[in-house]
């Protein structure tokens, strides 16, 4: 390879190499100094997270990489950004929870750096090969972090359960991709793209993209192929949760939509039944499932599993409304997933962390500032106006009928009125119910982020909206 | 029809006939080889050794099989039976077929594949799933043990012969056994101004691999003084425990393939293979394959006397030397020797 | 004063008042008084100002006026609109007076988390006045839905005993109206590649397209109103609702559907809202006469006046869809006349229920003994709410049928039972509550109207008695407005019947 | 023959001979010797005590730590053998990207080493 | 008869099946599950390997020895995982992964 071809494709990495360097130069460390050290690995690992952020936004140019299988693009951009927020705010959530709860254990912030540098090159991968390695660098990270209470059988079953349908999940996505290359000959996106234009279109294909689709489907929790989340969701530590609700599912989420619009962009009648099947299954079922449940972290996967649903409506409708649906949607999403989680962080009495939702009896008089911004999570991951949940939910929507996927966007506010139905549980929970006893103050770095992801949905969004929403348009044009 | 014939029948049937020699000489060297061991064992404590069955003992080994055939085959009521028998046919197996690539002299291989290093790797990572079964299913204390700790050994010391092989390959630039001995005709002897003799070969050349490779080459064996899987004060016969009569002697057999293997290999990989010491008469009048065989002798000298005179380790420094010392090292010397061959250019030389 | 963005302000005001209040710390007698007296000068300040978009309003214009407009997400996507016309206006200065009659109704009843109550109730003001300023069809939705949570609160936090079924049942049957109007929103703006209201407003949609589309506004805005069978959530929210919250939503929130229909069903939808005027006028009749016969049957006095809104908005949309001058004029009067006769009925209710803490008719009687100031009042709305000539019921209820008369006659004589039975009840409850001798021993202490309840309810009597001599200033107002939807919607249906007729030519 | 036959069927046929030997081996003393099994004989070797639990027990973790940390080191040796073997041909690209993948697993190496899998106290 | 794509990927079907029935169907222990993952992986390659060979392109076998180490690397945490879960638990019977339901 010649020399200046590395250098730019170097250039272009950039923010992966500071992530994964910065993850081993943090794991020696780490191991290094011992377990006293692990605050100092987490303060490193956001300022690391940060650099890369910056250097993303700042300095890498966009383009392609390594003989085309990494791109960087808008889409890449505005995505990657995401799942740097993501992370960052998980390892910063983590921070009281570490103390409380005795969980020192400098690898949980080392873990977040390498998932998150998968999750980046699942954001950029361009070829199914960098698409499977990102995929894999994420996941294999997130087991571990599943399972990474080694003494609680919770978190080890959570662990275990995550890993063997996550192994499966990878094995059909990679069944499926042998099939395109198969019936392809190629594994670039690009190239894909013009070998199906030109009327490269056969069954093993189509079971080919079903397959990777199903994988892909696992990585976002979307049905069926959700059945380990809320068990992960529920035994994971908490901050592990409050991660793995985030930034992995914008990655996977950046995959599918890269992988279905770029690669395949001209069979959209082929995979689009698949995707809108999935997208109602996954809207209702985390709709109904979610009605029954006690504990808020289940709640909350439900709640992602639907999530996951609405943002599948703008894929669907694969065009450039969708694309741009999806983008805003992801945003918002993590917004409020994170903003929700701080409060989830935050539900510690002296005896320890509680999770349920009996637990939040009455919060509006024992604590009025967690009860108000949970209040605006809740309703606006119900998609209500005026807050950012509603934004989200009307551009994939608004997508979906350009398309005329009207079943689709009828089934989809449809669910969104029974999703309503649990999230006012939570809203009832804390405001007309007699107080449970309070719970220990909020800790600094739940606080910080609970203010700036509860003014974001609302009241800033209004203010901010209007070049987020420029980004989202002009990453959408990637692939159109 | 002919054409049948001629392109696959007659081959076929040559490279049986070859395989069938091949086998035959291997198990009887095989035996001498056994009685080597125990004949040099007895030397260095001042005894005789087995001197009964012919001539200074020569024919002991093949009693030693007379006797095993005719002995009574136990299974263990609460063995797995079919995975308790399997175990040792898998272990004698798949040591034998490891000599398939082995140039035993120039052009001298019954299958002299292009990936012939890789394949003995491959192989004799498998010996392990002999080992594992027969513990396993023999369903005793001991043998599980012992088969544990033997399974542990194997593919500790395995990675750093990985290591090793890497290093050489690193010079030679072929998986082919051959081309790594053919290799060793042009080394550091040539370079220091000594061409065509043993200091071309990669013993000196990669020192410290050699020895690191002869080490390992002990452990992997489960040789003394690595024995602990069937340490006698801890584990009796470790996995072997329950075995007896044939059964017994196959899994014997297998582990001296194996040190066979081994010493083939040191051979092959360091010592110039069938290549002369002295690349000019009169040492190249004798035949590559008496070479080879003396080279091989020789290691296997070493392999005897280190039983005769080294004492056993205990286990955890068994594990801290292949894990702590010999890993690191060789993974510096891959680094190292990757380096300057990189800098020097006399990598690209020998492809 | 021109460029000032006079509805912006309006809209806003009460949240600058929420804010404030926000930041008043403590929890107790003081700072609960703190911020009663801010919450209420916020609301009267707000009127005040809104007082002046009625000076500026320039009533010959049909148009939108005291337009604001800012691009918020994308070219041609959601921005923020804000333009008030003939149609809207007054339910802004409606709102706006309401508001500071329902803080100080407030100021007693409630007693428990002040703070959070104000707050709801301003930022609820600021969500209705955004309804009915918003010239973008997003925002709209956005004001619309929004309003939704700080009721929710209100029911469900200072409600009665079973105020979660009923904040539950008032949130989940709104909602499930409102997101299919939100997919024909977005149908629309496909369609018509806007979503300003005004550009929507000259657009004409296929007609079939309109059936739908008509269709899941209905959904949205019948439930809203509520017309019958989707009303049951109203005498359940009513009911559980804290007093000025039933003041709300009787008095603004109800108006909502009817505004909806005005803004958007009828002059979007000509011809949708021609073929589905009969069904409408059935579902209107159906509830005037139904929900007058529940009314009669109630126990209990606030479930009896939810019931009579129901009827009442009967009359509203029979008037709007009747789409001549006569209805939709009337239907305009009718709501606002209801908003302020019943928040005002329900004012009264909170009266008593204030000193006995029960609605139960069979728990009063003989209240003209004890009360006779109440009793005055109450007997002028109960009178405003049978349509007596004279107060502002009248009117409304009078245009509406004359204008339903006219497109069919049988809709009218049926209306006219619904007034009769409409007299039934209203005049039954007023005996039972009212007359009588006052035989119940807890009655034997009740108090007249205290200064602050007459400063509540006296300026609620002089309106209703002066719009209903002189209800010019409401036609003067609307006229010009309602003119230009009349007559663009029996253009766009000509054009139809034309476009069919030669259609039917052609072939 | 072709050419891949060529080179792979002669390891068939001499893996065959090979099992064929060790199948001999193993079936001629079931023919040939005298057999009298009893439970004493049939039963698990224990120093002459009866066997008191399952012989298939709880073992020391760290067996299974060994052979994860194989796994990892043998895949490792799995890449550097091509490497190695076109190594002339790699150049100081090729060189170089070995060096950072052999980094990154030594960083892995040095994290084990630290965290005490490696320890058999 | 001649040996073709087809064949090859049959074989990879059926073996990818039987890995998926492995999960599936497999009621008793954690292990097995492991090893219907890994015969999942060995169809890919097979798969990827076979049309490697028959589109003339060796990208597939470049593939096919990256998914070789990514499966090494995930049996590898799979194990430690299952390791950490033996001694919480003190079983692998596929039924006792059960301690949440909903």
């Amino acid at each position: 390879m010649m020399p200046d071809m590395l250098a730019s494709s170097l250039s272009i990495v950039a923010p992966e190499l500071i992530l994964s360097v910065g993850a081993m130069f943090l794991l020696m460390f780490g191991v290094f100094m011992g377990e006293k050290s692990s605050q100092t690995v987490t303060g490193l690992s956001v300022a690391v997270i940060i650099i890369a952020a910056l250097w993303l936004i700042l300095i890498t140019p966009l383009g392609t990489a390594f003989g085309g299988s990494f791109v960087l693009d808008p889409f890449a951009r505005f995505m990657k950004i995401l799942v740097l927020v993501g992370s960052a705010a998980a390892v910063i959530m983590s921070v009281g929870f570490a103390e409380s709860e005795r969980f020192n254990r400098f690898e949980f912030p080392v873990l977040v750096l390498l998932s998150t540098t998968g999750m980046m090159v699942m954001v950029s991968a361009a070829d199914m090969i960098a698409l499977y390695l990102g995929l894999e660098l994420m996941s294999l990270a997130i087991y571990v972090l599943a399972a990474i209470n080694r003494d609680s059988v919770r978190s080890t079953e959570a662990g275990l359960k995550y890993f063997v349908l996550g192994a499966l999940s990878s094995g059909m996505l990679l069944y499926g991709a042998s099939m395109v290359y198969g019936f392809t000959g190629q594994i670039e996106f690009t190239e894909i793209a013009r070998v199906v234009s030109s009327g490269g279109h056969s069954l093993g294909l189509m079971v080919g993209i079903v397959f990777v689709l199903a994988g892909l489907a696992f990585k976002i929790s979307a049905v069926p192929f959700h059945m380990w989340t809320p068990d992960v969701y529920e035994g994971a530590p908490t901050p592990i949760t409050a991660f793995l609700a985030g930034a992995p599912k914008i990655a996977a989420m950046a995959l599918i939509t890269r992988f279905t619009v770029q690669s395949f962009g001209s069979l959209v009648g082929d995979w689009q039944q698949v995707i809108v099947f999935i997208s109602i299954a996954s809207m209702l079922l985390g709709a109904f499932a979610a009605i029954g449940q006690r504990n808020i972290k289940r709640l909350m996967a439900y709640s992602s599993i639907a999530h996951m649903g609405y943002a599948l409506v703008g894929l669907a409708a694969a065009n450039v409304e969708g694309v741009r649906g999806v983008l805003l949607y992801m945003a918002i999403y993590l917004v409020m997933t994170l903003g929700t989680f701080a409060v989830i962080l935050a539900m510690r009495r002296r005896e320890g962390m509680v999770e349920e939702i009996d637990d939040l009896a009455g919060l509006s008089q024992t604590n009025p500032v967690m009860a108000l911004f949970l209040t605006i999570m809740m309703l606006s991951l119900a998609g209500l106006p005026p807050l950012v949940g509603f934004i989200g939910k009307y551009f994939v929507f608004m997508a979906a009928v350009h398309a005329g996927l009207w079943p689709l966007a009828i089934i989809g506010v449809l669910a969104s009125v029974v999703g309503l139905f649990y999230y006012l549980r939570v809203v009832k929970t804390m405001w007309f119910e007699a107080p449970a006893e309070a719970f220990v103050p909020m800790a600094i770095e739940l606080r910080a982020v609970l203010w700036v992801t509860g003014l974001v949905v609302f009241p800033i969004y209004i203010f901010i909206g209007s070049p987020i929403f420029a980004a989202a348009e002009a990453a959408a044009k990637t692939f159109f | 029809m002919t054409d049948f014939f001629s392109t696959y029948v007659l081959p076929g049937l040559i490279i049986l006939g070859q395989s069938v020699l091949f086998l035959v000489v291997l198990l009887v060297l095989i035996a001498y080889i056994l009685l080597a061991d125990r004949k040099i064992w007895a030397a260095v404590q001042m005894r005789r050794g087995p001197n009964v069955v012919g001539p200074f003992g020569l024919f002991q080994s093949f009693a030693d099989l007379l006797k095993f055939i005719i002995k009574e085959p136990t299974i263990p009521a609460s063995s797995d039976k079919f995975v308790f028998l399997l175990a040792p046919l898998i272990a004698v197996t798949l040591a034998l077929a490891t000599f398939a690539v082995v140039p035993v002299a120039d052009g001298w291989v019954i299958a002299n594949i292009n990936i012939g290093i890789l394949y003995v790797f491959a192989i004799s990572s498998l010996e392990v799933y002999g080992v594992i079964m027969g513990g396993w299913a023999s369903n005793s204390k001991y043998a599980f043990l012992g088969a544990l700790r033997s399974a542990a050994q194997m593919v500790s010391y395995e990675v750093s012969i990985g290591f090793v092989i890497v290093t050489v390959l690193l010079c030679v630039g072929s998986l082919n056994l051959s081309d790594i001995v053919v290799a060793q005709e042009n080394g550091l002897g040539t370079m220091l101004g000594l061409p065509n003799t043993f200091l071309d070969w990669h013993w000196l050349s990669l020192f410290p691999m050699f020895i690191v490779f002869f080490i390992s080459a002990l452990a992997e064996t489960n040789r003394p003084p690595f024995d602990l899987p069937e340490a006698e004060s801890e584990l009796v016969a470790g996995f072997m425990v329950e075995y007896g009569s044939t059964p017994y002697m196959m899994f014997m057999l297998g582990e001296y393939a194996a040190i066979t293997l081994m010493c083939c290999l040191t051979t092959i990989l360091f010592l110039g293979g069938w290549l002369p010491p002295f690349n000019f008469a009169p040492f190249t009048w004798v035949p590559g394959i008496i070479w080879f065989l003396a080279k091989v002798a020789l290691v296997f000298f070493m392999f005897a006397m280190v039983k005769a005179f080294v004492p056993r380790y205990r286990y955890d420094q068994l594990m801290r030397l292949g894990w702590k010392v010999f890993l690191p090292l060789s993974l510096a010397m891959v680094v190292i020797v990757a380096f300057v061959l990189q800098l020097t250019g006399w990598g690209a030389l020998a492809t | 004063m021109t460029d000032w963005p006079i509805l912006s302000t309006v809209t806003f005001l009460p949240l600058v008042g929420a804010l404030l209040i926000l930041f008043i710390k403590d929890d107790n007698e003081l700072a609960r008084r703190n911020v009663r007296n801010v919450a209420l000068l916020t609301t009267v300040f707000t009127f005040i100002v809104s007082l002046w978009i009625w000076i500026d309003f320039d009533p010959s214009n049909p148009g939108f006026q005291m337009v604001e407009k800012v691009r918020w997400l994308g070219d041609d996507g959601i921005t923020y609109h804000m333009g008030v016309d003939g149609i809207s206006m007054l339910f802004v200065i409606l709102t706006t007076f309401l508001m500071p009659i329902c803080i100080l109704a407030s100021f007693e009843s409630v007693k428990t988390r002040v703070k959070d109550y104000m707050i709801a109730f301003l930022v609820l003001e600021t969500l209705v006045i955004g309804v009915f300023c918003s010239l973008d069809l997003v925002l709209f939705y956005i004001f619309f839905e929004g309003g939704l949570i700080p009721m929710f609160l209100i029911i469900g936090v200072w409600g009665g005993k079973r105020r979660i079924y009923a904040s539950y049942k008032f949130f989940l049957y709104t909602f499930l109206g409102s997101v299919l109007m939100l997919i024909a929103m977005m149908a629309m703006y496909w369609n018509a590649g806007t979503t300003s209201i005004p550009e929507l407003l000259q657009h004409p949609f296929p007609a079939e397209m309109q059936t739908w589309l008509w269709l899941a506004f209905f959904a949205s805005f019948a439930v809203k109103m509520p017309m019958w069978p989707v009303h049951t959530w109203l005498p359940d929210a009513h009911v559980e609702a804290p007093t000025a919250g039933s003041v709300i939503l009787a008095g603004i929130l109800l108006k909502l559907g009817g505004y909806g229909f005005l803004r958007f069903s009828l002059p979007m939808f000509p011809i949708a809202s021609a073929d589905f005027a009969p069904f409408v006028f059935t579902l209107s009749v159906v509830a005037i006469i139904y929900t007058s016969l529940v009314a009669l049957m109630q126990e209990d006095i606030k479930k009896l006046i939810a019931y009579s809104s129901v009827a009442h908005m009967g009359f509203v949309t029979m008037g709007i869809f009747a789409a001549n001058q006569q209805g939709v004029e009337g239907a305009i009067f009718q709501m606002l006349s209801h908003g302020l006769v019943s928040g005002a009925l329900f004012l009264c209710v909170g009266v008593v229920y204030d000193r006995m803490h029960t609605r139960e008719i069979a728990a009063y009687g003989g209240l003209v003994n004890r009360m006779p100031h109440y009793a005055v009042v109450m007997l002028i709305f109960t009178m405003a709410n049978v349509g007596l000539p004279g107060t502002s019921g009248f009117v409304g209820e009078f245009l509406t049928m004359l204008a339903v008369y006219k497109v069919n006659t049988w809709v009218a004589i049926f209306a006219a039972t619904g007034v009769i039975l409409s007299a039934a009840y209203a005049l039954w409850l007023y005996r039972r509550v009212i007359f009588g001798a006052l035989e119940k021993e807890s009655l034997r202490s009740i108090l007249d109207l205290s200064g602050r309840e007459k400063l509540l309810l006296y300026p609620l009597v002089v309106l209703v008695i002066f719009f209903g001599v002189y209800p010019m200033p409401v036609f003067h107002v609307t006229a010009a407005s309602v003119e230009h939807l009349v007559t663009s919607y029996t253009a766009a249906l000509e054009a139809n019947g034309a476009h069919t007729v030669a259609a039917a030519l052609a072939q | 023959m072709s050419e891949l036959l060529a080179s792979y069927l002669p390891i068939v046929i001499f893996v065959g001979v090979a099992l064929i030997i060790g199948l001999a081996l193993l079936v001629s003393p079931f023919l040939l010797a005298f057999k009298a099994p009893d439970d004493e004989k049939l039963s698990a070797y224990e120093c002459g005590f009866d066997a008191f639990d399952d012989s298939r027990m709880k073992f020391d973790v760290r067996f299974y730590l060994v052979s994860i940390l194989f796994i990892i080191f043998d895949l490792e040796v799995a890449f550097l053998f091509p490497w190695a073997a076109s190594f002339g041909t790699l150049g100081w690209f090729g060189f170089w990207s070995m060096m950072v993948f052999l980094g990154v697993l030594t960083v892995g190496f040095v994290y084990e080493w630290k965290k005490g899998a490696l320890e058999w106290d | 008869m001649e040996i073709g794509l087809g064949h090859y990927l049959t074989v990879a079907a059926i073996l990818f099946v039987t890995g998926v029935f492995g999960i599936f169907m497999n009621r008793k222990n954690i292990i097995t599950i492991l090893m219907s993952v890994e015969l999942i992986l060995l169809a890919v390659n097979i798969n990827m390997v076979a049309f490697s060979a028959f589109l003339g392109d060796l990208v597939g076998q470049v593939f096919a020895l990256f998914i070789l180490t990514v499966a090494a690397a995930e049996a590898a945490i799979g194990l430690a995982i299952l390791v950490v879960f033996f001694r919480n638990r003190g079983s692998i019977a596929v039924d006792d992964v059960n301690t949440m339901k909903g």
